[in-house]
């Protein structure tokens, strides 16, 4: 999923928060407190409205993070990201010839609605998601026919061998909805979905708050121990941050980067960093000249100061990037470092280019993007010393994916997750040219990356497929369509209250396994 | 006239006026008295000071003016009207309405235009006496018929702008009246009225004059008015007072100042149609180049070298008159044949 | 009178119309995508046009705009493209949320200027005057999201005496976390009350039917009351009138800041994701309502001055 | 009654929102008209400083020192720096060239269209006075800054954006505010007497009518240009203002605000005083230019 970064940050009116109570005193609370408790309330605010609770719809993160509280998956992620975990499903091999899959389900998964889950359901599941209006209709394009043999197994013939698929049944658009809707309009159905997942909708006031009870008939027992979950709208990433120190909420889903120190210096508050898959890079038009001179884009890589944005604008919540694929995959390429800062290297680079004595161009920034004004305007000064004269442009978010899409612009930042643990979806959107994204917008077009993710997406032995992704790492980073320049976490601010709260690699919250002290 | 002790006397009234930059001397030791029941007419030309003086007795003076001096008795009661202390400010702020009543020039603008007109009368009505308000709306009407509003029933609820000039007039005197005053100050009430209307409007102030029995000090231009309505006169000229006689008819006899001559001389008459009016040469002086001595010596037909040099001293005489000149007009020059109407 | 309405809500429907229109095209002439926005960066082209094609925006403009049109005259605001549901129905979860909150905003409005224009009145020069002159100028010099920002600090966490927003579900709690919010917008407008208000007030002060009621004998309690405020407000009611414009556009800054979920949030969410029957119908509702706002404003001021005849 | 005339409310006299300064100053601020010389050196000192800002500041406004980060107020650095390491005072007197040129230049074209707008809807009346007045209504009925938000989302970031968008709003108010003292005009006898006297229109409303009706508009200006450091300050809030580095009070401002919780004040709070600085000026100016035009009554 992409993480959007809205002009809503803009109207963060930045109160100064927990200010009020801010004493120093070591934060955070006795990590493994006690034995887990049932019951309590759960508030979290979160910075925008979910857009919609159809699992094949969304594509923001306020609404997938409430979908994979109310639906199942046939698998879910484990919560490291190191692969899947059987969920609504038990067992699941790939066949012989490898143009197969067959998934088993459980047979004590119902419905709220008391139903039980069966392949027809899935069926038809995943049959929403492929149709071609469905933004993630690219996973599951490769799903050539599903066969339902009997209520509880599933087939499913692929076009081609295709190892990512039990990941790709994790993604939550693939979250598993009653066959027909329950005999429902999309539409209705959307306004009281039903789902079999560990929570069920209870409320939705529009612009405000969505409210989800536990599902006492979940088929994992003794799960959830929360009564229930709300999740309210609150823009502003200072008022967020008030409502946390007063207690109106446990969980502030966006804290600022800028509020680190204050919240994890407030007695009764976590601020805590959780594994990402997000990475934030620089992403630049190799379809412009002169940008599409790789020396160009070598020495642009090696002027940008990545520590000291790190330090100015990611108070160090973050790592130095060097290959494209994060850490949180098993794909990771740890050969390949970020590279060093260095402003002589930098000219010589540029010396080499068509040309050398720099060049005016353009950064295009998500207006409201404080971040984002804040590092182009370091970038901006460091170009500066290479003779690279950096003019900044902002477009509001939706125009800029528009200009990004057209190819309108010379250099933007950007920032990807990876929506599935296997390494796949990722590989391909940030390495090949093909779908319409052009490699990130970016233009570099290898058909090897193309072989090579396809190479490693049909092997099924990781050791085989790694050295794949480490060769197409290997030709990012020596191409330099785009720069990595951070591994980001997902950070969280909370109450010392909230136990068992560790949101997964892919953004997944697992409410199940949280609690509340008293 | 009576013996007893006058129902208003004012003594060394002076104004200044804050204009722009400059202090401008607008009234300077002003005095005159007025009996009970008495009418005295307060003339001059504008500009002269008339509305001025009668702002000034009820502290009603717009913010630029400033008393420098003066004193008031009023109904045996001592007022100082330069007097800026609160205590002294609430006394006079007491006599507003239930000693003294005021009827201003223009009843468009004097009448608030949002509120209907019985209400405005009802206003001050309850001032005198406490009463329901229903009560005090009844008695209203009994005031718009005194003052010859004849539906005033219909009138009442009606607002300053459906009314014609006459019957706006009429309210106002209304409710002047309604507190039963003492003393009326008119300020030229029927300038602003078309001629037929400004007698019915006199006319008004004659019956009342007998009814209520108030003593009136009536500002205007138009010395006819003075001569029709009132029994003593005071001229003003330029801030000062010219001649002022408790018999208004020994004035428009004889007048001993130059200037109430003059006025008398250019006021038309009936009797000499067709002879052409007299008219003052000059103009008035404005307020802050007034000479040192007699305001009107630049004017005057009559003026002597040391007219213009000292100020004119006091010249009263017995039987009420005054006159501030140097050189008083020894007979009548001219005999005007100003004569009050028999009523 | 009836004769009046109707004329003044005939005159109203081109206004409307226009508003209508300038949104439609400043909307679609600004870039972005709406499909492009609701399927992220990762969907592929074709994935965008099949969603531009289901929501006809793949129609001629001229096309889409005829459509709009027909469909709002027939009392139908379309579908929001980000919310996926009916604009009606949003409609009428938010609509209400932003009118209590302007109305409110206008109450307290009022409550502020009018002591603070009553008191520079009195001594229209004196040192008063001078401080209210300079609140004033500070006042209009500070961007509403600054006072927003500067309340929420001093009065939401300093003195913790109000929530630092939200929209809580129950009553009471609701009205008390919104006064923050609409006393940032109220003060937004204070300003201009004060001036307008002031200058009326002295102008009544200063009128001879003021100094007919003093010689009258009334006191000043009463004149203020019944002759200066009376008069006063009557050109106030105007002014407020005439505001309610700001107070809307008050209300789309600081609902956001405030977490209050009214027709602003929706409006500028609109306007983010390229959401356009979504823009359309809130620009097309916040001008109904300075339409109807300015019908009242004229029929309660007709009410208040006897002079200004409904003809 | 002009109500039916129009959708918008009419507006008493006495209500010309603030174009005529009624007198806020005691005396002797008045007497020498104290007001414009308090103003006008107040504006002076920020147009000096803007002007002579390279000398003035020790440091470069744009230049980032990560080093040196968040300080509070010192001899070397007056008003501190922010949270990139650049000088705040620099950053405040560079931000005064860009947002008073702005402020100032945006106010021209609304003027000379408002008055145009103003004196022809009100002299001629009629059918052109309706049409005027419906366009001027459209403009008052849509929210503010969704019409200026939206302009700058077609029109893309940048000053000239901000002009045009400024432009399309605010001529409204001195079209109406020029119509109605037009209207005044209209009807008094000189007109009829230029009329009869065979005068060419063109000749009247040039001659007679643009220097009548245009004191309200220049005092009126005074705090339309408040208004317009009000809109490019809260554009830049939304991130479509000036674009950065250019230093600007608006983003300073909302760029800060995140720091207010870590007790950095001066990132919002030197910003904030300069604008409110310039809003004072051009009250006090508003008021001692209505003063010296005689507009007070």
């Amino acid at each position: 999923m992409t993480r959007r970064k809205t002009l809503i940050s803009a109207f963060a009116i930045v109160a100064a928060a927990s200010m009020a109570a801010c004493s120093s005193g070591s934060g955070g609370s006795g990590g493994a407190a006690g034995k887990p408790q049932s019951g309590g309330d759960l508030v979290m605010a979160r910075a925008d409205e979910a857009t919609s609770l159809l699992p094949s719809v969304p594509t923001d993160n306020s609404a997938i993070w409430i979908i994979e509280e109310i639906y199942s998956t046939l698998v879910v992620p484990a919560q490291d990201g190191s692969g899947v975990q059987p969920s609504l499903a038990t067992k699941w091999k790939q066949s012989a010839d490898k143009l197969s899959w067959t998934f088993q389900l459980r047979k004590d998964a119902k419905f709220t609605d008391g139903r039980p889950v069966t392949s027809a359901d899935v069926k038809f599941s995943i049959e929403q998601v492929q149709k071609k209006s469905s933004p993630f209709a690219f996973i599951d394009a490769v799903i050539t026919k599903m066969d339902t043999p009997d209520a509880h197994t599933i087939v499913f013939h692929t076009a081609k061998p295709w190892a990512p698929l039990p990941a790709d049944m994790a993604l939550f658009a693939n979250s598993i909805v009653p066959k027909d809707y329950g005999g429902k309009s999309a539409q209705e159905f959307a306004k009281h979905p039903i789902g079999s997942g560990p929570f069920k909708f209870d409320s939705w006031t529009k612009g405000s708050r969505l409210k989800i009870v536990k599902n006492t008939d979940y088929w994992q027992k003794g799960t959830p121990k929360l009564d229930s979950v709300t999740f309210n709208v609150v823009p502003d990433s200072n008022t967020r941050a008030t409502q946390l120190s007063s207690g109106q909420i446990q969980i502030n889903e966006y804290p600022s980067n800028s509020s680190i120190k204050t919240v994890s210096k407030t007695p009764g508050l976590k601020f805590s960093s959780f594994p990402s898959s997000e990475v934030d890079y620089l992403g630049m038009n190799g379809s412009r000249k002169p940008l599409n001179d790789v020396n160009v884009r070598k020495a642009i890589r090696l002027a940008i100061d990545k520590e000291g944005i790190l330090k100015s604008v990611y108070y160090d919540r973050a790592k130095l990037a060097g290959p494209y694929l994060s850490p949180t995959t098993w794909a990771h390429n740890d050969a390949i470092k970020p590279t060093k800062f260095d402003l002589k290297a930098a000219k010589a680079a540029l010396a080499k280019s068509s040309v050398p004595s720099g060049f005016t161009t353009t950064i295009t920034i998500s207006s409201g993007d404080q971040d984002a004004s804040a590092e182009a305007q370091l970038i901006q000064s460091a170009l500066a010393k290479i003779g690279i004269k950096l003019k900044i442009k902002s477009l509001d978010p939706s125009a800029l994916y528009s200009a990004k899409g057209a190819g309108n612009y010379d250099m933007a930042f950007g920032l990807y997750t990876t929506d599935i643990v296997d390494p796949d979806e990722i590989a391909r959107f940030g390495g090949t040219f093909s779908g319409g994204v052009h490699t990130l917008y970016t233009w570099f077009n290898s058909p090897t990356m193309n072989k090579l993710a396809d190479k490693a997406s049909s092997g099924s032995d990781q050791a085989s497929r790694k050295k794949d992704y480490d060769q197409m790492q290997q030709i990012i980073d020596d191409n330099v369509p785009y720069i990595p320049l951070f591994y980001v976490p997902g950070n969280y601010s909370y109450s010392s209250k909230v136990h068992g709260f560790k949101p997964g690699a892919t953004g997944n919250y697992f409410l199940e396994k949280v609690w509340l002290s008293k | 006239m009576t013996d007893r002790a006058p129902l208003l006397d004012v003594a060394d009234l002076s104004v200044k006026l804050q204009v722009g930059g400059t202090e401008l001397h607008a009234l300077e030791h002003v005095s005159f008295s007025l009996g009970y029941g008495e009418a005295r007419g307060l003339v001059g030309e504008s500009g002269s000071g008339k509305s001025l003086t009668l702002r000034a007795l009820l502290g009603l003076l717009p913010p630029n003016a400033t008393v420098t001096s003066g004193r008031m008795t009023f109904d045996g009661a001592e007022f100082d009207l330069a007097g800026t202390s609160r205590s002294k400010r609430r006394r006079l702020e007491r006599l507003r309405g239930t000693g003294i009543s005021m009827i201003f020039q223009e009843p468009s603008v004097a009448l608030n235009p949002v509120i209907p007109v019985g209400e405005q009368i009802v206003d001050a009505v309850m001032r005198r006496d406490r009463m329901r308000r229903a009560e005090a709306r009844d008695y209203a009407i009994h005031l718009m018929k005194l003052v010859g509003i004849h539906d005033a029933e219909n009138k009442v609820d009606a607002y300053e702008f459906e009314l014609s000039g006459g019957l706006k007039q009429r309210v106002m005197i209304a409710a002047a009246v309604a507190s039963k005053p003492k003393l009326i100050l008119c300020d030229e009430p029927t300038t602003a009225l078309d001629v037929t209307v400004q007698q019915q409007i006199l006319d008004v102030f004659t019956d009342l004059r007998d009814e209520l029995d108030a003593g009136l000090l009536y500002v205007t231009h138009d010395l006819a008015v003075v001569s029709q309505l009132c029994d003593s006169v005071t001229v003003l000229y330029s801030g000062n007072v010219m001649e002022s006689s408790a018999d208004l008819r020994d004035m428009f006899d004889a007048p001993r100042h130059p200037y109430t001559e003059a006025l008398l001389r250019s006021t038309p008459d009936v009797d000499r149609i067709g002879r052409r009016l007299y008219s003052i040469p000059g103009s008035a002086p404005s307020l802050d180049d007034r000479p040192r001595g007699c305001p009107f010596a630049p004017r005057c037909e009559y003026r002597h070298d040391d007219c213009e040099e000292a100020r004119v001293p006091d010249k009263s005489t017995s039987s009420g008159r005054e006159v501030h000149c140097l050189h008083q007009v020894q007979q009548g020059v001219s005999r005007v044949a100003l004569t009050k109407e028999a009523r | 009178m009836l004769r009046w309405l109707v004329r003044r809500l005939l005159l109203a429907v081109p206004v409307v119309w226009g508003v209508v229109t300038i949104s439609f095209v400043l909307m679609h002439l600004s870039p972005g995508d709406p499909a492009r926005t609701a399927l992220g960066e990762k969907a592929d082209a074709a994935s965008v046009a099949a969603l531009r094609h289901q929501w006809g925006l793949d129609k001629s403009l001229p096309l889409q705009y005829l459509d709009y049109l027909g469909q709002l005259v027939h009392g139908d605001l379309g579908q929001s493209l980000y919310y996926h549901s009916s604009i009606t129905s949003l409609m009428w979860q938010r609509l209400p949320v932003t009118l209590v909150l302007i109305v409110f905003s206008a109450i307290l409005a009022v409550l502020i200027s009018v002591p603070l224009a009553s008191r520079s009145t009195t001594k229209p020069n004196g040192a008063a005057a001078l401080v209210v002159r300079l609140f004033n100028a500070v006042i209009q010099g500070s961007p509403t999201f600054f006072i927003g920002s500067m309340l929420i600090l001093f009065l939401g966490v300093r003195v913790a005496i109000f929530p630092a927003g939200g929209y809580p579900s129950s009553l009471g709690s609701r009205a008390w976390a919104l006064v923050l919010p609409a006393l940032t917008i109220a003060l937004s407008i204070v300003p201009l009350l004060v001036r307008g208000l002031r200058a009326a007030m002295i102008e009544s002060y200063s009128s001879e039917y003021v100094t007919f009621a003093r010689s009258k004998g009334l006191g000043t309690g009463p004149i203020r009351r019944r002759y200066v405020l009376r008069n006063a407000g009557i050109s106030g009611v105007s002014i407020l009138g005439i505001q309610v414009g700001a107070l809307a556009s008050g209300a789309l800054v600081i609902e956001q800041v405030f977490a209050i979920p009214g027709m602003g949030s929706m409006l500028m969410t609109g306007i983010l994701n390229r959401d356009y029957a979504l823009v359309q119908a809130c620009t097309l509702v916040f001008g109904l309502i300075v339409v109807v706002v300015y019908l009242v404003t004229d029929i309660v001021y007709a009410r208040l001055d006897p002079r200004a005849r409904l003809s | 009654m002009t109500a039916s005339e129009t959708t918008l409310p009419v507006i008493p006299p006495s209500a010309e929102v603030d174009a005529r300064g009624t007198g806020w100053a005691p005396g002797w601020m008045r007497r020498h008209n104290l007001q414009l010389w308090i103003g006008g050196s107040m504006l002076g000192l920020m147009v000096l400083a803007a002007v002579f800002a390279p000398i003035l500041a020790q440091h470069s406004p744009t230049e980032p020192d990560a080093a040196h980060a968040l300080l509070g107020p010192s001899g070397d650095h007056l008003f501190g720096t922010d949270n990139l390491g650049r000088d705040i005072f620099a950053r405040v007197v560079y931000g005064a060239r860009s947002d008073l040129t702005i402020a100032v230049v945006a106010v021209i074209a609304p003027f000379v269209i408002g008055l145009v707008f103003g004196i022809v809807s009100g002299y001629f009346g009629g059918w052109i006075d309706t049409i005027m007045m419906r366009l001027a209504d459209i403009v008052t009925a849509f929210p503010f800054f969704i019409l200026v938000i939206a302009l700058v989302f077609v029109l893309g970031n940048g000053a000239w954006s901000i002009f045009v968008a400024i432009t399309c709003v605010s001529w409204v108010a001195y079209a109406r505010l020029v119509r109605g003292e037009a209207m005044v005009l209209r009807n008094k006898e000189f007109v009829a007497a230029c009329e009869a006297g065979g005068i060419s229109t063109s000749r009247i409303l040039l001659r007679h009518f643009a220097p009548n009706v245009v004191t309200q508009a220049i005092v009126y200006a005074m705090s339309d240009i408040v208004m317009n450091v009000g809109v490019i300050v809260t554009l830049s809030y939304f991130g479509l203002g000036i674009v950065p580095p250019t230093p600007d009070w608006g983003s300073m401002m909302s760029d800060g605000q995140q720091f207010l919780a870590g007790g950095y004040y001066g990132l919002t709070l030197f910003p904030a005083a300069a604008v409110i600085w310039v809003s004072l000026a051009l009250s006090f100016i508003g008021d001692g230019l209505a003063h010296a035009l005689r507009i007070e009554r």
